[in-house]
């Protein structure tokens, strides 16, 4: 079987705009995009940029938009999405360095602000802080966030505002102000409680729809809202 | 880059939509019971509304209605706004647009709800 | 194109377990930097699924003695065991390290970090969490990073040492970003560049994973230690390699072949699925090659149906994602298929114990460079490395090398930064851009690594090696004919993977070498042509060196401490 | 250089259409509140002109517009209430059930009110009479 990859193509030091150039390629059973476009860098145009590492869904460098919704290349199956021609383009709402090479540095930079670490007040013991397993399956879900990037670059908020935290910091934050073991629940709460923080999100579940590691950043950005509400009464 | 860590982002806002959208709701219910349903299946007359209107209970019930109306549908406007304006002056701008209008539709529907006599 | 200079204490490059450890011990102390190929959160330790060892207790009583021994019977009796003693010694210092930095550990149900079983290991000690202990260690590693700031360099790759006089002066490396050169001048340099799985066609290693790392070694004189040992993971996904954890089997999951048989009790009956993973690699390979495999394919099943769906959801969800995602099974209701599949390099650079890279193997330090994880060869694996010990090797002996390299430090001044530094660099990109070959790189790769897992898998022999030999002979030739027709400096991914093969070529043949230069069988490295292992000639590591175009073998010696070597039975 | 693709070129998922609808009617109550707020004004002090106007609200058209009111009104209550179950932390997880609810619902309740609003008067007439089922109002 066949299909046509429409790649969206800008290289700066060539090209004033960006254009679609469509490469048609082999498809079997089970084919993912990412497979895809090492078949076009490999066989058809080695000039094409992207990033890719593990191809298991675990590294987060192959995110772009596939068929106009922000995903895993090596993540999505050709023949699951059912069109002849799929269009890939470099994440939205992102400064594009080169084909679907998008710069990551503003999403790191957002993680960094919202003290993405563990915060000890009380000093530890030399064994384990004691945490029961209800406790630990609170995390459960945030801590498989892989930074892929998909839920920010499917946000119609994130989109139109550059300093919008975005979901995967706020879902970041939440991991931590969940984390029984954190003590630095206040300080996270005042960072994400700007006005570029939880109360910006407009419960459009873009981002739930996005993330291939099926986490729900919404549920999370209420939770720290209601907290931050009820610290205040 | 953005400094983040601000004291008050926005939560009261954001409670204070939540709450008047609910209560907004409630009153709705309340309204439609009562205009529709008890007064329903004759045409509305000026008298049989304002004989509603005059009574102290109605006129706190249409009050309150018009303040959180006023509020939940200016406040969601501005919301849609804040989310495409990003330069400083065009906010404020519209910011205070809002509340102009905000007065005036306060004022004009208070002067019509509060001194009404039949 | 002139380089640009910067200027460091310490540079680490590599920024998985080993690098991002490393860095937090020189980032507070000193003017220090991380350069890395990916983001750091892209890090192939991320993948790591199943737990991270040591003799906790937690879960029923261990003690070191015990782990130290399955670890030095586990490696085939080649771990040098005094290495060993230490991984060991200090892994729980480790992990309640690892859980003060904030990894979210699956615990018992007294608060405690729970453990589960691990192939070779006789008590369960893996600590984990669900089948993401790798990806959460990753991250907690590059939050603490982000907690003392840390400057990152990412998508910088680094093309080459700069070492003068056994004096290692700092690293050149290409901008990927923005293209061009850039040369950095410290005191020490610290190496977690992990391994080399790309060498092979069914991996569970990224696209990544190339080896350069080794390569940058073997280029500035140093040798490479044990590098015929390679491990193959038993439970890969079929025919994509994709890793399928050992902790699916630490949870009770079964082998079976066409016939249904548990095969594993014909193997290894006192350990069954949990025997370590040379054993059972090998076993899944003679029931395929006795046409055991299921539909008298190269697969056998992978069975985790009578764990519950519950179980699997708490304990190994990614697995059950993985398996549904890429081969569209069910792991509830259906068996996986699986393959062995090339996973880890139980060899590398040489360094001592405190991780110190020997310029001659043996005893002769290069000043001012350490390696750790992966891409270093202590030795603690020896022929075949337990699960869970790899997460555990890459943090500890990333830290020593840390602290190392902070005690070097101390009293050190900057050496001179050579002048003609940049251009050896400079020179391999000038010429992969002159070539106006025909050769694709992309078939040059996909040629090597099917003759790689035909001829230098599971099982090897003579004849089969030779081959493999010859191919990669003419690959060579083939690659000095390439074609790569991206020539602008932004994100050239072209050029990269241009350098990126030669890097491959260069450790496969060193691989075959070392393959057919040990004429025995111990570990990973089982010959057909001589099964059975020679402690009399073979118990030592052997050390290849790179001299242009040959290769030079060089042995030291096992350090032997407590365990004698016997007869490995499981 | 950022790509711009325009939003609506992003994948439609239920929520974006919520989310719009949300957006459309709220603008739409809006506006109808300001008008509603000015007109009362303008006829409260005298009964002839509320009942005038009264009379002219019976036009077709305005009934149409009525019927249009009620659909705004009623989406965009229960879909606030989707909201506010989201913000509660119980409906994060259902919330495309509960977008389909919330269509479902909408549309049974304005077709309900529409029977109620609609102004049947416009099939008086030679034309229609035969067409207008006996059961009507």
């Amino acid at each position: 079987m066949k299909a046509i990859l429409r790649i969206k193509r800008f290289d700066p030091e060539k090209d004033r705009k960006a254009y679609n150039q469509d490469y048609e390629i082999d498809v079997q059973e089970g084919t993912t995009i990412l497979d895809g476009l090492i078949q076009v860098r490999g066989e058809l145009d080695g000039t094409l940029a992207f990033r890719r590492s593990c191809r298991s869904a675990i590294c987060g460098s192959c995110s772009m938009m596939i068929n106009r919704m922000a995903g895993l290349a090596c993540y999505t199956q050709i023949q699951e999405l059912r069109s002849k021609v799929i269009t890939l383009e470099p994440l939205r709402g992102y400064q594009v360095i080169r084909d679907l090479v998008v710069d990551m540095e503003p999403f790191f930079a957002k993680l960094k602000a919202v003290m993405p670490y563990m915060v000890h007040k009380t000093p530890t013991s030399d064994r384990e802080v004691p945490q029961s397993q209800e406790e630990h399956r609170l995390l459960s879900e945030a801590i498989t966030c892989i930074l892929c990037g998909s839920c920010s670059a499917s946000c119609p908020r994130y989109w139109h505002d550059e300093n919008y935290l975005g979901p995967a910091a706020i879902l970041k934050a939440y991991r931590f102000v969940v984390d029984s073991r954190d003590e630095a629940e206040e300080e996270r709460l005042a960072i994400v409680n700007d006005p570029s923080g939880v109360f910006r999100c407009r419960k459009i579940f873009n981002c739930v729809e996005a993330c291939p590691k099926k986490i729900n950043p919404t549920e999370a950005i209420t939770a720290l809202s209601r907290k931050i509400l009820s610290n205040k009464f | 880059m953005h400094k983040y860590s601000y004291k008050n982002g926005g939560v009261y806002v954001w409670f204070l939509q939540r709450l008047t959208g609910f209560l907004l709701l409630a009153l709705l219910l309340v309204h439609m019971l009562v205009e529709h349903f008890t007064l329903g299946g004759h045409e509305l007359s000026y008298e049989l509304v304002a004989k509603r209107v005059a009574t102290p209970l109605w006129k706190i019930i249409d009050s309150l209605f018009l303040v959180m109306g006023t509020f939940h549908g200016l406040n969601g406007v501005w919301m849609i706004a804040s989310d495409y304006i990003k330069k400083d002056w065009l906010k404020v701008t519209v910011v205070s647009a809002l509340l102009c209008l905000g007065g005036v539709i306060l004022t004009l529907g208070l002067l019509t709800v509060i001194p009404f006599k039949m | 194109m002139k380089a640009t200079k910067h200027q460091y204490d310490v540079l680490v490059v590599g920024a998985g377990l080993a690098g991002l450890r490393a860095a937090l011990e020189v980032a507070p102390v000193s003017k220090a930097c991380v350069l890395t190929k990916v983001y750091p959160s892209r890090s192939h330790s991320g993948a790591a699924q199943g737990g991270i060892a040591a003799a906790l207790g937690n879960a029923s009583p261990d003690s070191l003695e015990e782990h130290i021994f399955d670890t030095v019977k586990g490696s085939d009796y080649l771990g040098d065991q005094d290495a060993i003693e230490i991984l060991i010694s200090e892994a729980p210092e480790i992990i309640y390290e690892y859980e003060h930095f904030g990894v979210p550990f699956d615990r018992m149900a007294d608060g405690r970090l729970a453990q589960r079983p691990f192939g070779g290991h006789s008590r369960p000690r893996a600590v984990y969490c669900m089948d993401y202990t790798g990806h959460v260690l990753l991250h907690t590693l590059y939050e603490q990073c982000i907690k003392q700031d840390v400057k990152f360099f990412s998508e910088f790759y680094t093309m080459s040492l700069i070492i003068r006089d056994g004096v290692c002066r700092g690293v050149v490396a290409w901008d990927t970003q923005k293209g061009g050169l850039h040369v950095f001048h410290a005191k020490a340099v610290i190496l977690g560049t992990g391994g080399y799985g790309r060498a092979y066609k069914i991996t569970t290693n990224a696209l990544a994973n190339t080896g350069d790392g080794l390569a940058l070694a073997s280029r500035a004189g140093i040798p490479i230690e044990d590098i015929e040992f390679v491990q193959f993971h038993p439970t890969g996904l079929y025919k994509q390699g994709i890793l399928l954890s050992e902790g699916a089997r630490g949870e009770g999951a079964y082998l079976t072949n066409n016939l249904g048989q548990r095969f594993m009790e014909k193997y290894a009956p006192g350990k069954m699925e949990l025997a370590p993973r040379d054993v059972i690699s090998r076993s899944i390979q003679t029931e395929v090659d006795e046409g055991r495999g299921i539909n008298g394919q190269d697969y056998v099943y992978l069975d985790i149906r009578h764990l519950g769906e519950q179980k699997i959801l708490e304990r190994i969800p990614q697995i059950k994602d993985l398996a549904q995602k890429y081969l569209g099974v069910d792991c509830v209701t259906a068996p996986v298929p699986i393959q062995p599949t090339a996973h880890y390099s139980m060899g590398g650079i040489p360094t001592n114990n405190d991780a110190e890279v020997l310029l001659d193997g043996k005893d002769k330090k290069v000043i001012g460079l350490y390696a750790a994880g992966e891409c270093a060869c202590v030795s603690v694996h020896g022929g075949n490395r337990l699960g869970t010990n790899s997460l555990l090797e890459a943090t500890l002996y990333g830290r020593r090398a840390g602290r190392s390299a902070v005690r070097f430090l101390r009293d050190e001044v900057l050496s001179s930064l050579p002048e003609d530094s940049p251009d050896d660099s400079q020179k391999r990109i000038d010429e992969i851009w002159s070539k106006n070959g025909s050769e694709m790189p992309a078939a040059i790769q996909r040629e090597l690594q099917a003759s790689m897992t035909t001829g230098c898998g599971v099982f090897r022999q003579e004849e089969g090696l030779r081959q493999v030999q010859e191919k990669i002979q003419t690959l060579k030739e083939r690659y000095r004919k390439i074609r790569a027709i991206d020539r602008n400096s932004i994100f050239n991914l072209d050029l990269i993977e241009a350098i990126e093969l030669g890097n491959v070529l260069g450790f496969a043949e060193m691989i075959v070498a070392g393959a057919l230069n040990r004429k025995e069988s111990r570990g990973a490295h089982f010959r057909k042509d001589f099964p059975k292992r020679d402690d009399v000639n073979w118990l030592k590591h052997t050390l290849v060196y790179r001299d242009g175009d040959t290769l030079r073998f060089d042995y030291k010696p096992v350090r032997i401490t407590r365990y004698q070597p016997q007869e490995r039975k499981y | 250089m950022r790509l711009d693709i325009p939003f609506t070129k992003y994948a439609w998922h239920s929520g974006t259409i919520a989310w719009l609808l949300h957006r459309i009617t709220g603008g739409a109550l809006i506006f109808y509140l300001t008008i509603h707020v000015w007109v009362t004004h303008h006829l409260g002090k005298s009964p002839e002109a509320f009942d005038q106007m009264m009379k002219l609200l019976m036009h077709p058209a305005f009934r149409i517009g009525e019927i249009g009111l009620l659909a705004a009104i009623v989406y965009h209550s229960l879909n606030g209430v989707r909201i506010l179950l989201v913000d509660l932390g119980i409906g994060a997880r259902h919330q495309e059930q509960m977008f389909w609810w919330v269509i479902g619902l909408s549309f049974v309740l304005c077709v309900l009110g529409g029977i109620e609003l609609f102004p049947w008067q416009l099939f008086d007439n030679e034309i229609f009479k035969g067409l207008i089922p006996s059961w009507l109002p």
